[in-house]
């Protein structure tokens, strides 16, 4: 299990492998890049400045894959975030989960994001040309971290 | 003496990202330090007026109304999250 | 779009980030890898061979891939699945699906994978000290068909 | 005459991988075509009997047990798959 807060980016083949090597039998490996976008509510986005609240975004992190490794049967789970000022198409974040059959794989690795969503305090500031602006949570992710 | 952390919006709208408060022996859990800071006038009547949604940390933990602050305490507030 | 059976690895982290850059607004970015376990049915796994049929495994693929694009708004989708003698530990199959938002990513991405497995004309033989076997289908596979 | 492929299994069990044949006047669907194949002897009687798990592709799209089979098609025989 490993959890990363980190302004560098990060390389998603590399990460994949390590975590793929660090256990025996893994048979599935399912994983998620988010990206940011060029355009968020039709506005062009500059820049996106990803703040968090150092120690307790680690801790919320840790928790959200405690609790995934409880509900389902997998080996490894990674969790990567960036945080400072990202420019559209950078990663900003990364889950890999590893596990014997892809079920179990892929639904942790979606709880993982739903849970990161709702639960993990980073916050987001968009430059558009309008100016700067907090990004609002949504509704629809409360909704699919509840599915759970 | 409580530490209060203020994030993201909140930092923009009170100007300050921390500070190290006194506070009086009756503010014994979060809903009355939310009603003690927004009897402070503008910013922070507006921002922690009911109905704004501001997320409260004990801790590090993800705090209720009921959750009891003890000096000592790190206590952030912030809005929701919008990481991922 | 794009559908490869080959006998040569693939690089995931290569694969991930030419599918996002054939496309603007990629905001989310599912990707699944099968790998070929140590251990299938309390046997060793020495190799695995994958055999397929030449014409209408692509053809099945691509419409697995088709099928997916119709119920999901995604960009893009790609799968690449290897032929021939692998051994554990080996890359067998990869699925990245990129999208506005990670709803439908993971869902097209676990829909085509559980096709896939059930529709996609592949079978496997292991290779255990015991001798030679082909892989019987699981009743498991067409359940998580069946859920689409 | 249509061009038979078994693969997999079904390729091990009857010894090869292809064949051309000239079918019956009255083989004229996958079901037809299974039971005029069974009637070979073994191992085709044990490998298609009923309740063995056969597929079967015309022209490579999954058939069923009507679908009908003409002259010039290619019919492929296969265990279930087991790919991914």
């Amino acid at each position: 299990m490993s959890v990363r807060v980190q302004q560098e980016d990060f390389d998603v083949g590399r990460e994949i492998a390590q975590l793929r090597a660090s256990t025996r039998g893994v048979g599935a490996v399912a994983s998620f890049v988010g990206v940011v976008r060029d355009l968020n509510d039709a506005a062009q986005i500059r820049t996106l400045t990803l703040e968090h609240y150092p120690g307790m975004t680690e801790k919320a992190l840790e928790r959200i894959v405690v609790e995934a490794r409880q509900r389902w049967d997998v080996y490894d789970i990674l969790v990567i975030h960036r945080v400072g000022v990202l420019k559209p198409s950078d990663q900003i974040v990364l889950v890999v989960v590893t596990s014997a059959h892809r079920g179990e794989a892929f639904a942790a690795c979606e709880f993982v994001m739903d849970y990161l969503k709702t639960r993990a305090p980073f916050w987001k500031k968009e430059m558009t040309p309008d100016g700067e602006r907090w990004v609002e949570a949504r509704a629809s992710d409360d909704e699919a971290a509840a599915r759970w | 003496m409580v530490r209060l952390v203020y994030l993201a919006r909140l930092r923009d709208a009170f100007g300050t990202a921390a500070e190290s408060v006194d506070l009086p022996g009756n503010v014994g859990n979060v809903t009355a330090l939310l009603e003690w800071l927004a009897r402070r006038g503008e910013p922070w009547t507006h921002e922690l007026a009911p109905g704004r949604a501001v997320r409260v940390a004990v801790n590090h933990d993800i705090a209720g109304p009921g959750t009891p602050i003890r000096s000592g305490d790190e206590i952030a507030l912030f809005p929701p999250v919008t990481g991922g």
